[in-house]
């Protein structure tokens, strides 16, 4: 199939401007739009609690836009599509997260994000700013192999650390604690994606990458960097048992462990592919004794509107559990 | 011309960034082949917000000029090569401190420093199908060189040289990383952009004579 | 553009029914599924509430499925792929919903809806089964001209009627009084759609229907029913321009009313575009003088991955905006 | 043959579902030009559903396999269609209540009764492009026959007939209403199907002698 290069767009030098428009409109009781892009809380969260920041491209939505609010992210800076934010705006939204206790800047690791958050901090040193430090987060197992973990790249799983951080730094606690917290559901967590289809930029008109119809690609990346390379593309089940097995392998995941499954949709799959894919996910998890804790079905983190998903694993115990369960209000993330 | 003044800088900026905005569709075509297809739109659009943001200084000094251009690449061309695009002239801006005329001992120092914030900053050596290998080459012409003309023009050749030798490698960092040995046969569009800025460089004091 | 007629599916003849499981294990603290494919609340609302069903053809998830749950529906009839269920499961479906107090059975207004939900309530009186009612519900001003309201489609609007008439179906209400509810909101609530794609059927492996990529087609139905005939595809601004002004004069939205509204994504049109669009939905209603009370910006009746949307409003006074506040808790429809 | 044993009506039955499935991509095909392309899947799934349903009953009257079957095409088909198409049967069911063998009189009855059924329940008249088109004539051509062997030859081709006049048609019910004008040219599926059983049952009737 071709991919869809009619967008609903006005001047493309205004997509991101005219989005957080429409968007912070839409939910003016949950955000507010500030500065050089950032996306802040409606009300910001109570002083001397660590504030929490995230910076990154365009064109996943809903993330990162619809989880900043309460239990979730205090500031969301966000860039061209595809492009991480310049330093001066991750500043900004540093400053804006503040509430005195510190602030985290988590990173979806993309060299991009990488570079400019590092930026961010050595500016932050060079003025004096005490009290910010940064997590890098990442969970595409086709990324790089095991033993190279720290060399992944950011992908939908980044979800969870979201989820548990954000509930995480309502509490009282300081911003060592926060890191290491997020390094914890990071380094519990491991993601796969596979795509159908390709998407075209918005901004260009132009097909991110190419793909034939009958294709699939395993371990496609959040912007459609090649995975495993192409294959003919199989029935849901199989497709299922060819990614869940490498995912468990990883961490790995084992008998009598308890996990989060988040199969994330990147864009124009629909929820009765999605639907029936997880009841395939059970049943393996099922046969591999790892129980699900709870399943989250959609689309959180997209590739504009690219047929393809990822299957995300995160391995609980009681804390991160608690934490999950936490109530939590964003525009695309809301736990009661 | 033996030293360059602030004013004569910022209008090898504005060289700079006409040529890069020629050059646009031909970068991004170079950029499409190997990762997002957005390199020329980006570093051109940079380009011509640090040629606004100096146009608004008042008597600005030599560092001010590149500070304001590093910043300028830094904040408006964002992902990973306006970090390291931007850093190459935020590290040479620290070594124009002070200075009223820019002389080629200064240029010297503000390219190797930029060379040195690139490597450090993208972690990328020689023959890893980056900027670099367009920007090492023409640092060592330059400062090889006995004076500012046939330093500029010896830069230039040798940024030339050192992308189309590109061509042939897998790339280790940036977004065409993944593609393997697919990235084999294209040019690098970053360190193409290198070799058109010294080239614009060099045709522009060429033309002041 | 071509429809994707790739999908992550198995045995075309068994889509539905492992949707089912897959989103039933996903989400099994909210519903469970029982008997011909009902899809009911977990924990069955109290005795002495009216109950409502709603059933419908599949191929529009989220709906209806993620609709069931407190403050929501109490039971989901679903069929096959864009074809209404017989009467056989509506009517176990009603006996499911059925606390003492009387069943409503909600029907989103397509032939096939209607027939079947005629059929299933004349069982009910064959049974002796008393204190059933059936509620038409349609909001789509394309399928008929203004003054022939009752032959309108139902599509993404009634979105407005489940949260509502759920919030309100939580109180001691009798059946009467909630029909008189649902008919409240549908009568003040008109919807427009477009799409610029096709897709394809799972089931069946074809097209849906023929649209070429530049195309749009103003007031398709949620199967692709024809609107106004195709034209060019015109940029978002121009879109809404076009769009919204027959909606405002079909109820007609007067200066000084307040609305929400939802922007139902089809399938695949991106978030990106959805806000973009928002942006000018609000500004073209503020220069109209209706206020927004709140805005929907999300996939919630979509014609599989169709690239399109609608436009939703529902005129509200402090009775609505009361119960639209209620809390629910579906598994795609969350109020906190 | 001047009546039906209730085995020989099960007979009938099986009949048609073969026909329709036999016939099922032609139906489809006929169904993808003015609708949505499944009215032979799903008309010959509720048929063959019947059939098995029929094969359960012990000792079946001739109502209990005519409502079966109406349940069946309810049930199995689904949608519109098999609101209508099961209607035809639940009303024809109940004139054959109490009966031993079906006589012509009594098929006359079921028919009558099947299509003001049809009509009531999908609000169609002759003209509107549906089944009806197909069904009134057949009935009509049933009712005005002598015996029953000519009356299932007779109504077999009123019912083709029919379904031949919707070519010209603008649809007034189902699916195809909302084609407009554009679904001039192309022969409705639904009274495709009508003609389709009566030529089953005709040929079940000749086989049969
Ligand atoms: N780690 C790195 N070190 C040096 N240069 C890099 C690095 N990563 C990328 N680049 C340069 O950036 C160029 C791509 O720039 P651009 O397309 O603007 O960025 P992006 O990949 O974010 O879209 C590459 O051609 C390469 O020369
Ligand atoms: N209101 C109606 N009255 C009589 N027949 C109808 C009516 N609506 C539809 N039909 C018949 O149903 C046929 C379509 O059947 P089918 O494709 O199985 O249903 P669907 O349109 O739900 O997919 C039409 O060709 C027409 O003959
Ligand atoms: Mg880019
Ligand atoms: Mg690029
Ligand atoms: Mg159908
Ligand atoms: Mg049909």
């Amino acid at each position: 199939m071709s991919a869809r290069k009619q967008k609903l767009i006005n001047e493309p030098d205004d997509i991101v401007d005219e989005m957080l428009a429409g968007f912070c409109a839409a939910y003016r009781d949950i955000v507010r739009l500030e500065g050089e892009r950032l996306v802040l809380r409606a009300e910001p969260k109570a002083p001397g609690k660590v504030g929490l920041v995230m910076g990154g491209g365009s064109g996943h939505e809903p993330a990162m836009l619809g989880w900043v609010g309460e239990g979730l992210l205090d500031v969301n800076v966000v860039g061209e599509v595809f492009s991480a934010p310049g330093p001066a705006p991750i500043l900004q939204g540093i400053r804006a997260a503040d509430r005195g206790a510190g602030v985290l800047l988590c990173v979806s690791h993309h060299e991009g994000d990488r570079l400019n958050a590092e930026l961010a901090l050595e500016f932050c040193e060079m003025e004096g700013t005490e009290n910010v430090d940064m997590v890098i987060l990442y969970d595409d197992i086709s990324s790089a192999p095991k033993g190279s973990e720290s060399e992944r790249r950011g992908t939908a799983g980044l979800f969870f650390v979201w989820k548990m951080l954000g509930a995480y730094c309502e509490g009282e606690v300081d911003l060592a604690s926060a890191k290491a917290l997020a390094e914890k559901v990071r380094d519990n967590t491991r993601s796969l994606a596979m795509s159908l289809s390709s998407c075209a930029s918005p901004a260009s008109g132009e097909v991110m990458f190419e793909m034939a119809e009958g294709e699939m690609e395993i371990g496609m990346g959040l912007h459609g960097e090649v995975g495993r390379g192409r294959q003919k593309a199989l029935p849901a089940d199989e497709t299922i048992d060819l990614m869940l097995p490498p995912i468990l392998d990883d961490l790995p995941f084992q008998a009598g462990d308890e996990a989060l499954v988040l199969l994330n949709n990147s864009g124009s799959l629909t929820l009765m592919e999605l639907f029936i894919l997880h009841r395939r996910v059970e049943e393996k998890l099922r046969e591999a004794d790892v129980s699900v804790y709870k399943s989250w079905i959609g689309a959180y983190a997209t590739t504009l509107e690219a047929a393809g998903f990822a299957i995300s694993l995160c391995r609980v115990d009681d804390q991160l559990k608690a934490l999950w369960d936490a109530p939590a209000n964003g525009a695309y993330m809301k736990q009661l | 011309m033996t030293t360059i003044a602030p004013a004569q800088l910022a209008d090898m900026i504005g060289a700079i960034a006409r040529r890069l905005r020629s050059e646009r569709d031909a970068l991004n075509r170079l950029d499409a082949a190997l990762g997002d297809g957005d390199h020329g739109t980006s570093l051109s659009a940079a380009l011509a917000a640090a040629v606004e943001d100096i146009a608004e200084l008042k008597q600005p000094s030599a560092g001010d000029i590149w500070l304001t251009t590093a910043k300028a690449v830094m904040n408006r061309m964002g992902g990973a090569s306006g970090a390291i695009f931007g850093t190459f002239f935020f590290k040479g801006a620290r070594r124009l401190r002070g200075k009223e005329r820019v002389s080629k001992n200064d240029m010297e120092a503000v390219l190797q420093a930029g060379l040195q914030g690139v490597k450090a900053r993208g972690n990328a050596e020689i023959g890893d199908k980056t900027m670099v290998d367009a920007l090492a080459p023409a640092v060592k012409a330059f400062c090889g060189a006995d004076e500012l003309a046939s330093a500029w023009s010896g830069a230039a050749k040798a940024a030339r040289e050192g992308a189309e030798s590109t061509r042939e490698l897998v790339a280790r960092r940036g977004r065409a990383k993944y593609l393997g040995e697919r990235a084999i046969g294209h040019v690098d569009p970053g360190a193409t952009s290198i070799a058109l800025i010294f080239e614009a460089i060099d045709d522009w004091r060429t033309e002041m004579g």
